[in-house]
């Protein structure tokens, strides 16, 4: 497409915007949006194909190209559009269009790109944490189906999911990475148990999933049979990238910035100083920090556009975007001392218990998706390249 | 004294490590959390202390105490942090309890600390009004009014306010918000007209409360210390409280530490324990230090109180200086270290996380202790 | 401009590189250091690069320069950090011909950068009086006397001064030490009666000097910009120069890092490649994290200047706070990663060490401009 | 010795320090010590036998029990004395003590409280750093002697030394822990070269020791043939202990301390706080730092004189002891800033030029007497007994 029609498309998009977004969800991603407006939103975005632009329309999606996809993006962010991305589209769906087969495609893109049925992800297990190789759930084949026994943990959603894209082991006598296979099936029948794990933090997003006997088409198995570790990693590759390349993740949730929290916390001296010397200085590393990541990511991008050859970045964008969001957690207790310190009662204000939440919270931004140790020694290895 | 335990110490502390893992395991803080108990500690268990003398250690024969120091308070203090027990030791001893034996004339302790001492009372400090810790910004007001004080205000993080039955509130009687001079200690009664307390419920689930003052009466042989001088009792409750403090975070991050190391020695992945993992090695024996360090220093502070020595107010801001800078690092290397189940409410290495940030903020962060710290050794 | 390097700078950094490694490895520069060079770089290799363009690359093309930008000055300078060299950038280009393009007028121009340009002229800049950076501590002072002005003072950390011909001379018209405004710059002959330059060595094997200033006097005509403003100049010089320094630092601490990342790879203890040690493979992952970071928020200030963004101040901190804080770290990690042998002379990756502090202390170390930046950001 | 008789022996040791310590050496141990009088304290000493003052009066020793011994040194710390301590008193006599024959205790203890002789120490090895145990120098048995070949690094000062006390290779077919002897032997004969190492902060004080047939007394070997790794590790606690336990190393022989250095340099307001609260803030760490290394070193002696049982923290102070003293000349090195970057020149106060060459100097502390990762290493096995 030239640059002449896609400032074109870039209008229609904004107009697009402008006429379908009510201003009560233009502030970003929030827990507490109303939820009639959502669903309006959601249908918006179904019928113009804009749940899943990059797919082809003969899979639901909106059959745009790189460019346009990137404009549809960058215009939803300028006016801090809410984010809906479900496992199904971020996840799932790359997946399927790499490895699935037509059948697959068809069965389940379109599903995924109207929201119609909500995927979790069965990964991690009690054993596999970081070594999620060592993963023990089994699938027997039985006639045209699998028999699914085992244990999964930190499944997000999976109380409210239909189905789950699920690593399981195949082949038990072989090495671990060559025995596991990747299989969709459904959550609601006999044989599958959710139970929330209840976090520091106070929430009960993730669950451990027990299945007895959990019947899984053989035609669901993804990719070839005990295959599934390389469609695993790539999966995850998608994880690593989102991860790292979100601006302020959590952050982007919270009322007021971390700016604007400290100020206020604070306060500012009459040259229009911070009071406290320290504070200020942690709040300027937090400030360079966020201006390296979101320049180096921006970097990356345009060295992947210009074919030019830099070291692969996503690791490393993973694990420092981790420790970031928690020292700016961190630096907000700091600044409400006392204030900080509470879990409930009106003794608190609603923004500075939402804050304590999310210090609590993002304490697992550096053990999910690849703990900061699994990103270093990804960074030594394949980074650096040196031999182990 | 010197930096290690004494004999009779050392005795204390074998039997309150057996009373606390006996009686008081880390699930009994857990259950008065998620019970929401009306009390938020036990006062069942809090007379049996009273019993065994440890609540009175630090206070004189002639009430009921055992006129001991802070080595020996502070190695039950410890033995609390290592299983988190809520009792009140900071509300009622540490701060309330200060307060009367360092300003209150003989009259007021024979009247309110006996009863301290067998567990009967519960005292408190309503001192903060504001976030950060900051000694003398005080806003309430204190009008004399007679031979009565008139008091109104606000205050937060009143620990245990909910179940007091004084509350020695600091006010000012002079000057303004920030100045040292003009702030007057006064012990108010739980249910003295004008009185409102309100419970909130805290991040480490102990017991906090904010209260309004509203014109409450308060006679004026109820002061503690001298009028308008009151900061001079509050820096040496602080000074006190604070090494309390100090070593029930001892107990806590020690803990944390000895769980951690044993997780390195028993969880597997890749086929092998996660301590032999040179990074984890070299991170938990660098904390190993850190913890050494912190442990010399705080005893170095206690010390300095119960030898009268004249450097408290510098071993105490280095004290807590250190333990508000390592226990974040030892809470957080831990949460880290046990992975994905150490962000579970399950495992108990989170209760320990949230009870020392908890700490750490308490009674002046890192920032403010080193600060201070700065100031008094002249630079 | 983006944040990666165009086809005609990758173009200019081979060309540059293939120069460097040719005319200029690191151990030109330990002869130059080691034989006490009166002139302390090469004027040789110095004009060499007049001829290949690099010197003019920031001057208009009326005075000989190529009148490109920061990317491509940026490029040059990251090889000159790579190979340590000496050449008078910073003292020639950043500091004194940035203050005669920005604060000269034509015929100034025309009579000074041309000789600049081809490397027959060496300029610097006098302006720092005291340890640490602060742009406005200025005592030496400079009066008015008819069409002249005489200047009296001392300056220290004049870099090349001892081969300079024109020194650029800060000096107070006006106000007392501290303030921005009452600030002048006046162009000093180096053969000036009255004036004195010392030679002083650098840690970094570089060329420092100290001035005496007694009643010398200068032409009215020599004064860049506008008296008493001369800080508008100033802030602008600094700017540029600190981005310079900026880029010089990357090629730098790059270099020690593939040289330290090397030696991991090939150096073995105890029967393996120390490489496979993964608490130091976590230590230079993270390293390379810093290092990437830095990379990018350096090139951003670049692209500041180049596009006259509003943001120059706050960039170029950005910037030098990145910088002077990364340098240590790697510089550190690489000595400590070699071991014994990074304590030798004769390892080079000492002399990379040195460099990098010089550079890390030059024009405001990290506090200087992390709070620099937090002031402009408004807190 | 009862309390009041060792109070008596103080008060005799402070009387005989006060005729004999001229005031002039009562600043700690500096380099530039007019070298007069230093000579005579040295002979001082000598005769009253406080070189050795814990070895046996018949060994050249002053006979004393630790109680007095503790005495003398607190006494003399207490006016600053400088310190005369070399490889012979600190290392090799402990250890001939320990495990030598009586012979060679006769032989050499005597010289050594004389300071007649002087020793160095052949340890590292260009291919056996933090890897002491795989060194390569050989010495093989011709008659009554030894003949050694082979190559040393690091040696301090060993262009002066009259003695060597190294370690060899007497058995190249034995795992490496087993076949290395610990041998004596002249430096000024033929066979042994010496070649002065220049470092980065422009000192000399080590060398390079090449060994091609030099001649070792086959009587002068110490402990077992093949047992010399035992006395190797026996010996580098006492460096250690050194290390970790001495207060200020290079510090103590500056002329200001670094609080001294850092008010001279970045000021004082009008409160008497200092002008940077950046620079005021890693002060007081590296005070507290200083502070905590001091106590516990304090408690650990405390409790082995107690025999409590405690965790060895000999490894831990030797760490930490090494950051402190390098994060104290960074400290000084950002309070000097322009200043602080000299290497000669009228331009530099002696001092300032003094705090550079220190501030290099440190560099080797986390290096030398067992690098950092080795201190790590040892805490994590040793100390905290977690398996490998």
């Amino acid at each position: 497409m030239s640059t002449a029609n896609l400032e074109e498309f870039r209008q229609e998009i904004r107009t697009w915007i402008d006429e379908n977004l009510p201003s009560e969800l233009r502030v970003g991603t929030r827990k507490d949006l109303p939820k009639k407006l959502l669903s309006q939103w959601n249908k918006a975005l179904i019928s113009r194909g804009l749940v899943a632009p990059e797919w082809d329309t003969e899979y639901g999606g909106g059959g745009l190209d790189r460019k346009q996809a990137g404009i549809v993006k960058e215009e939803l962010n300028a006016v801090r559009a809410p984010k809906l991305r479900t496992f199904g589209v971020a996840m799932l769906g790359p997946t399927l269009l790499e490895f699935g087969t037509e059948e697959q495609k068809r069965e389940f893109l379109p599903q995924i790109a109207r929201n119609e049925v909500t995927w979790c992800q069965g990964y991690s297990e009690p054993g596999a944490g970081s070594d999620l190789a060592s993963l023990q759930t089994r699938a027997v084949r039985e006639g045209d189906e699998y028999i699914v026994t085992g244990q999964k943990i930190w499944t997000t959603g999976a109380d409210k999911a239909d189905w789950i894209f699920c690593l399981v082991r195949t082949e038990p006598d072989a090495p671990k990475h060559e025995g596991i296979s990747f299989l969709l099936f459904p959550m609601k029948q006999e044989g599958v148990k959710v139970s929330p794990l209840n976090l520091i933090d106070g929430s009960a997003d993730f669950s451990q999933v027990f299945f007895d006997g959990a019947r899984a088409k053989a035609s669901h198995l993804v990719g070839p049979l005990n295959g599934g570790w390389t469609i695993a990693k790539r999966l995850l590759q998608h994880e690593r990238t989102q991860d790292g390349g979100s601006e302020g993740g959590i952050t982007g949730a919270m009322k007021d910035t971390i700016f604007d929290l400290v100020k206020r916390e604070v306060g500012l001296d009459a040259r229009g100083t911070l009071q406290d010397p320290t504070i200020r200085e942690r709040l300027a590393q937090q400030e360079l920090e966020q201006l390296g990541l979101r320049l180096t990511m921006r970097r990356a991008g345009e060295e992947m556009r210009a074919s030019q050859t830099g070291r692969d970045i996503a690791s490393l964008g993973k694990y420092r975007w981790a420790n970031m969001v928690k020292d700016e957690q961190d630096i907000a207790m700091m600044a409400m001392g006392a204030q900080g310190l509470g879990w409930s009662g009106d003794g608190f204000g609603a923004d500075q218990l939402e804050r304590t939440r999310a210090w609590l919270t993002t304490r697992a931004d550096s053990i999910w998706g690849g703990t900061n140790e699994v990103q270093l020694n990804v960074i030594a290895k394949r980074v650096l390249k040196i031999p182990e | 004294m010197g930096l290690i335990l004494t004999e009779d110490q050392l005795i204390l502390r074998d039997m309150a490590k057996s009373f606390f893992d006996e009686k008081s395991p880390v699930e009994r803080m857990r259950e008065l959390r998620d019970s929401r108990d009306a009390v938020g500690f036990s006062r069942d268990l809090w007379k049996e202390m009273g019993e065994l003398g440890w609540i009175g250690i630090l206070f004189p024969e002639s009430v009921g105490g055992a006129e001991m120091g802070y080595g020996e308070l502070g190695v039950v203090l410890g033995e609390c942090g290592r299983v988190l027990a809520p009792e009140p030791f900071m509300s009622t001893v540490l701060l309330g309890g200060n307060a009367i034996l360092l300003g209150g004339n003989e009259p007021l302790q024979k009247e309110l600390l006996p009863d301290v001492c067998s567990g009967n009372r519960i005292l408190t400090l309503a001192f903060q009004e504001k976030g950060r810790f900051d000694p003398y910004a005080i806003e309430t007001k204190a009008s004399r009014d007679g031979d009565h004080y008139t008091i109104t205000g606000r205050k937060s993080f009143v620990l245990d306010g909910h179940v007091a039955d004084q509350i020695v509130v600091a006010a000012r009687t002079a000057g303004s918000s920030g100045e040292r001079d003009g702030l007057s200690l006064f012990i108010v009664d739980a249910g003295a007209p004008g009185l409102t307390i309100h419970r909130d419920n805290l991040v480490d689930g102990r017991n906090g409360s904010h209260l309004e003052l509203e014109n409450v009466a308060v006679d004026g042989a109820r002061v503690l210390g001298t009028v308008d001088a009151g900061a001079d009792v509050l820096d040496a409750v602080f000074d006190r409280a604070t090494v309390g403090l100090c070593a029930e975070m001892v107990g806590s991050f020690e803990e944390a530490f000895e769980r951690t190391l044993e997780y390195l020695k028993t969880r597997e992945q890749f086929g092998v324990k996660i301590g032999t993992f040179q990074a984890l090695r070299h991170r938990i024996a660098n904390l190993f230090a850190e913890m050494e360090f912190t442990r010399s220093i705080v005893r170095d502070a206690q010390t300095a109180i119960d030898e009268g020595r004249n450097d408290i107010a510098e071993a105490t801001s280095a004290a807590k200086a250190r333990c508000s800078e390592v226990a974040p690092l030892i809470a957080g290397e831990a949460v880290q270290m046990h992975g994905g189940i150490g962000m579970t409410d399950e495992e108990e290495i989170g209760l320990f996380f949230k009870r020392l940030k908890a700490a750490e903020l308490s009674l002046g962060d890192a920032i403010f202790h080193r600060n201070r710290f700065a100031h008094l050794r002249g630079y």
